[in-house]
């Protein structure tokens, strides 16, 4: 038997290893929405970054900013806040940004 | 610019990690269970090992060849020996002097039905592990199928609503409840509305799993399975709160307390409202179904009271 | 044989299109085989379909690697490298997508049919629910597919008002697809 | 250099079988009682109590969490040690199948018993036989000093960089379980000489809390073909290591087994008997009266039945005239029996002579003296151009 095949596995057994691979999916491109925040709302109070299940909400100091990476548009940052500061807009409206 | 009135949360004071996950993974938009384990860990701390098992968590919490979507220590499993795997790893971690926290992450097919037998084992072995069930009524996984944790009267795709069907006719295993009689170490419910209380209860698991089995049910409902729109799912938690549908509670060595008390409870329609896997339910229906949430919230009571 | 590949997103509806395109090819007295692939069942995960059909009956039991059309629900796809790979000559590709093709996406690629399936389908369905627009865009594309087999076919699948929607959604999709010979 | 005498002790099979794992220092154990292991599990309890053995010893509420805490542990990094029987084997399915494709190196005892179905409390090699595609090493011994030493010869064949796989231990319920024998328990310190050498090898990967490394990752395409191939890999590497191993143990402790297989009188033997587990010892005493009548009939005892050595029993067979198989279990689908099965598959190799199956000794019926007799007198009458019968189920016959 010749073999061709380059082993995947440095171990005998399927272990992963995340510091040799992480693993990560285009999760924004799931999105038809999008998180919009209106910074004269905002109180910078991170309940829509701590309901966030994604966690993708990146802190800019006094306003908190979803990483459209992984922002699955889901819309529980616009439901939550408490100021109702963020809405959820069609990615449409984005379309020509590419 | 409005006056910073009020300071960021206290929650974020309870993180002492990173999210150990990938940006993005494979859960569903909105889904409760991708808070719940981005969450443990930032509040537990990364010297943990997930033990696993297929379910909602299985695609991101198990990696894919040498590929993996998050940075934590894990052991897979099959539903029949998360809890005794998760025994093998903390006696011998205890016995080497390795601190470590193990934590079973499991969802309430595996909890109440095919893995509850190795739970009870281990839970009245008081083994040093913290077992934390994400519930979502089913076998969301696998397409929303009925559990022993889908309640009475819920439509699943193996409790069907038909000419004849009206979806599941018992009335769901109240797990909690049965934990509680293995008098563990520390138990608690929690779910995704209140952070605060679930983190508070994450630092108290992390400190009693030092003495023995640590026992978390978490509310997570299935937006998909449940028909609820994504942006709603924690509104649904904080909604099963406020009618008594999930009651929050602890307990230390077997005596429970409440750490949320609802003054006056709504009506169960509060929370099936939002979702349509209530939707057939008429007045009768709806009626039984508040009657299961009022019983089960009364024994809960009796039991809290009792150790007050 | 016509093989047809099938490209979606958890959720919208690309196995359920595969396994209508077969009911339909059934009425026309034509031999199908329809299977989908995917790992765990996710919203918004990518998704592949198979369709095969053909006058004898269909024994092989693969992927299909050398499609004759190509039929893509979610435009975001086509930033998929392998989207397409083993298109055979005279190819047929089925788009949802607002944008006009303005160059050939791939020699092998004949005939485009695009339609704004997702836009039919929010106005006729009231939720981005794009399949079954597309397989009339597919019927009209190929004439591979009389309409009328398609619309006598949804019955099995849909009932009631949906039914209704998808049967305008359907003939939209078969009437409103930009047809492009390249 | 040999190792010193040890203490002789009149001990019970399972008895033997506790010392034999206590003695190799396991580190976490996990067991649920089940006739006719309960003895072992009992024993080891009483080692820990006594300060005897210093383990973890986890009283499981069943024997599918015993193989998945003596697996997790091994993954963790320790030795470990279970053991159990029949209904408990096959209620541990998953776990076994995931111990071995983990490759964890955990040494199990399975004392042998009938399988559920048909409810039965007695011997049989029928849990082992479910349980051949688990893709454990599976080897078989005859008497009790067997058990003690095959015990410790498995941990250095487990633990073995190259191998990395999960051993059972078979001895026949009942027949070996309960069988009192004087049995010499080496010194504990000569056992950590004889597996020292497992020191010298690289360490196996191990779970350790805070490091990225997962255990049991979903294996994609090839990924799951090369774990595959290199589980199947790793049990040819067993055949020879298992030989290797027996010469060491002999070597060192003065007794030998023969490795994957033991050749009882087979040099000039014209017929074959192959038998396994306790039902060898009986063929041995036949095999010695058929010789003074004259009939030059030999013995080979399969003692590695996974992964099936192939390559000594073409070797051990090549050129007999007929050969017959005793099997203490049946094989669902074939009417021969599964060890008589599987020779067959090397039948082109040993040549096309009759092999008879025979299915004896199920259930505590004994495989005894005169149905060995009427064996040797069957095969003999087959290799001699008579009409033979294929396949015998003895007790079915009287």
């Amino acid at each position: 038997m010749v073999i061709k095949h380059k082993n995947i596995f440095k171990t005998e057994s399927a272990w992963s290893n995340a510091d040799e691979k992480l693993l990560c999916l285009d999760t924004g491109s799931w999105r038809t929405e999008r998180p919009v925040l209106d910074k004269e709302k905002c109180n910078y109070c991170g309940l829509c970054a701590l309901y966030c299940p994604p966690q993708c909400m990146k802190d800019m100091g006094d306003y908190f900013e979803a990483d459209l990476a992984f922002c699955k548009g889901c819309g529980i940052c616009a439901t939550e806040c408490p100021r109702n500061a963020i809405a959820m807009v069609p990615e449409g409206e984005f379309a020509d940004e590419g | 610019m409005v006056e910073k009135t009020k300071k960021k949360s206290r929650v974020f004071n309870y993180f002492c990690e990173e999210d150990q996950f990938a940006g993005g993974v494979a859960w569903c938009s909105g889904c409760p269970l991708e808070l719940t384990a981005r969450f443990v860990p930032k509040v537990l701390g990364k010297n943990m090992v997930f033990v696993g098992t297929p379910g909602c968590a299985a695609p991101v919490l198990h990696g894919q060849n040498v590929g993996a979507w998050h940075r934590l220590a894990y052991m897979a499993s099959v539903m029949t020996g998360v809890p005794s795997k998760a025994t093998g790893l903390t006696r011998y971690y205890n016995r080497i002097g390795q601190d470590a926290t193990v934590v079973c992450f499991t969802g309430d097919g595996c909890a109440t039905d095919v893995g509850f037998q190795p739970l009870s084992g281990a839970a009245e072995r008081n083994e040093k592990i913290i077992y934390i069930t994400y519930d979502n009524e089913g076998y969301m996984n696998t397409g929303n199928q009925r559990s022993s944790a889908t309640p009475l009267g819920a439509a699943t795709t193996t409790t069907p609503v038909g000419k004849i069907g009206r979806g599941k006719t018992t009335v769901s295993k109240n797990l909690p409840l049965v934990m509680l009689m293995h008098r563990p170490a520390y138990m608690a419910t929690a779910t995704l509305s209140h952070l605060e209380d679930f983190a508070k209860k994450l630092q108290k698991a992390k400190e009693k799993v030092k003495k023995g089995f640590v026992y978390l049910h978490v509310f997570s409902p299935c937006p998909v399975g449940w028909r609820i729109n994504s942006n709603m799912s924690i509104e649904v938690c904080r909604n099963a709160v406020r009618t008594n549908y999930f009651p929050l509670w602890e307990a230390e060595d077997g005596k429970p307390r409440f750490t949320v008390e609802i003054a006056n409870p709504k009506p169960i329609t509060e929370l099936t409202k939002l979702m349509r896997k209530f939707s057939h339910l008429k007045e009768d229906g709806l009626a039984e179904l508040q009657k299961a949430v009022d019983e089960r919230y009364a024994l809960v009571k009796s039991l809290c009271d009792a150790y007050k | 044989m016509k093989e047809i590949r099938i490209h979606g997103r958890g959720g919208q509806g690309a196995v359920l299109a595969a396994r209508m395109l077969a009911s339909a090819f059934v009425l026309e007295g034509k031999s199908v085989a329809s299977f989908p692939m995917y790992g765990f069942e996710r919203r918004g995960a990518p998704v592949v379909a198979f369709t095969r059909i053909d006058d004898k009956p269909i024994r092989e039991k693969t992927q299909i690697y050398t499609p004759d059309c190509l039929i893509v629900i979610d435009p975001g796809l086509l930033a998929l490298t392998t989207l397409f790979t083993g298109l055979k000559p005279e190819g047929v590709f089925i788009l949802n997508s607002p944008k006009k093709l303005t160059e050939q996406p791939s020699e092998n690629l004949k005939t485009s049919g695009v339609v704004n399936a997702t836009q039919i389908a929010v106005e006729e369905i009231g939720r981005d629910i794009p399949n079954t627009c597309l397989l009339g865009a597919f019927a009209a594309t190929t004439r591979w597919l009389k309409l009328q087999s398609l619309l006598d076919c949804l019955p099995d699948y849909l009932s009631g008002d949906i039914l209704q929607r998808n049967l305008k959604s359907t003939e939209r999709g078969y009437r409103e697809v930009e047809v492009t010979k390249w | 250099m040999k190792a010193k005498k040890g203490q002789v002790r009149v001990i019970t099979g399972n008895a033997v079988g506790a010392y034999g794992a206590m003695i190799c220092r396991p580190e976490v154990v996990a067991a649920y009682p089940i006739t006719p292991q309960s003895e072992l599990a009992e024993q080891l309890a009483q080692f820990v109590a006594n300060g005897v053995l210093d383990a973890e010893y986890v009283e499981v509420e069943g024997e599918n969490s015993a193989m998945n805490v003596v697996l997790a542990a091994s993954i963790a990094g320790a030795r470990t040690f279970t053991a159990t029987s029949s209904y408990g084997l096959v209620f541990m399915y998953d776990a076994l199948q995931e111990t071995a494709s983990f490759r964890a190196p955990v040494v199990m005892v399975d004392a042998n018993r009938e399988t559920p179905g048909i409810h039965a409390v007695s011997s049989g090699q029928q849990d082992m036989i479910s349980a051949r595609d688990t893709g454990w090493v599976q080897i078989v011994v005859e008497n009790d000093q067997e058990i003690l030493d095959q015990i410790i010869m498995a941990y250095r064949l487990a633990e073995d960089y190259d191998i990395q796989l999960p051993v059972m231990v078979n001895y026949d319920g009942f027949y070996l379980s309960y069988l009192a024998e004087a049995v010499e328990i080496p010194p504990i310190e000569d056992v950590d000489t004889f597996l020292a050498p497992l020191k010298q090898q690289p360490g196996r990967q191990k779970l350790v809390p805070g490091v990225s490394i997962g255990c049991g990752t979903h294996g994609m395409e090839m990924g799951y073909v090369e774990a595959r191939y290199k589980h199947c890999m790793a049990l040819e590497r067993v055949k020879n290591k298992v030989d290797e191993i027996d010469k060491a143990f002999g070597d060192y402790f003065g007794r030998y087994y023969g490795g994957q297989i033991e050749e009882y009188r087979t040099e000039d033997a014209e017929i074959i008997v192959l038998a396994s587990g306790s039902a060898a010892g009986t063929v041995r005493t036949v095999v010695d009266t058929k010789r003074e009548e004259g009939v030059k009939v030999g013995m080979v005892k399969l003692r590695l039945f996974r992964p099936f050595p192939a390559e000594r029993l073409i070797k051990a067979l090549k050129g007999k005239k007929a050969i017959g198989v005793i099997d203490r279990s049946l094989c669902f689908g074939w009417k021969y029996g599964p060890i008589c099965m599987e020779l067959k598959t090397l039948a082109v190799n040993i040549g096309a002579i009759p092999i008879l199956s025979y299915i004896d000794g199920l259930a505590n019926l004994d495989v005894n003296v005169p149905h060995i007799e009427r064996v040797i007198n069957e095969v003999n009458a087959a290799a001699q151009g008579k009409p033979y019968q294929e396949v015998t189920w003895i007790p079915m016959e009287e």
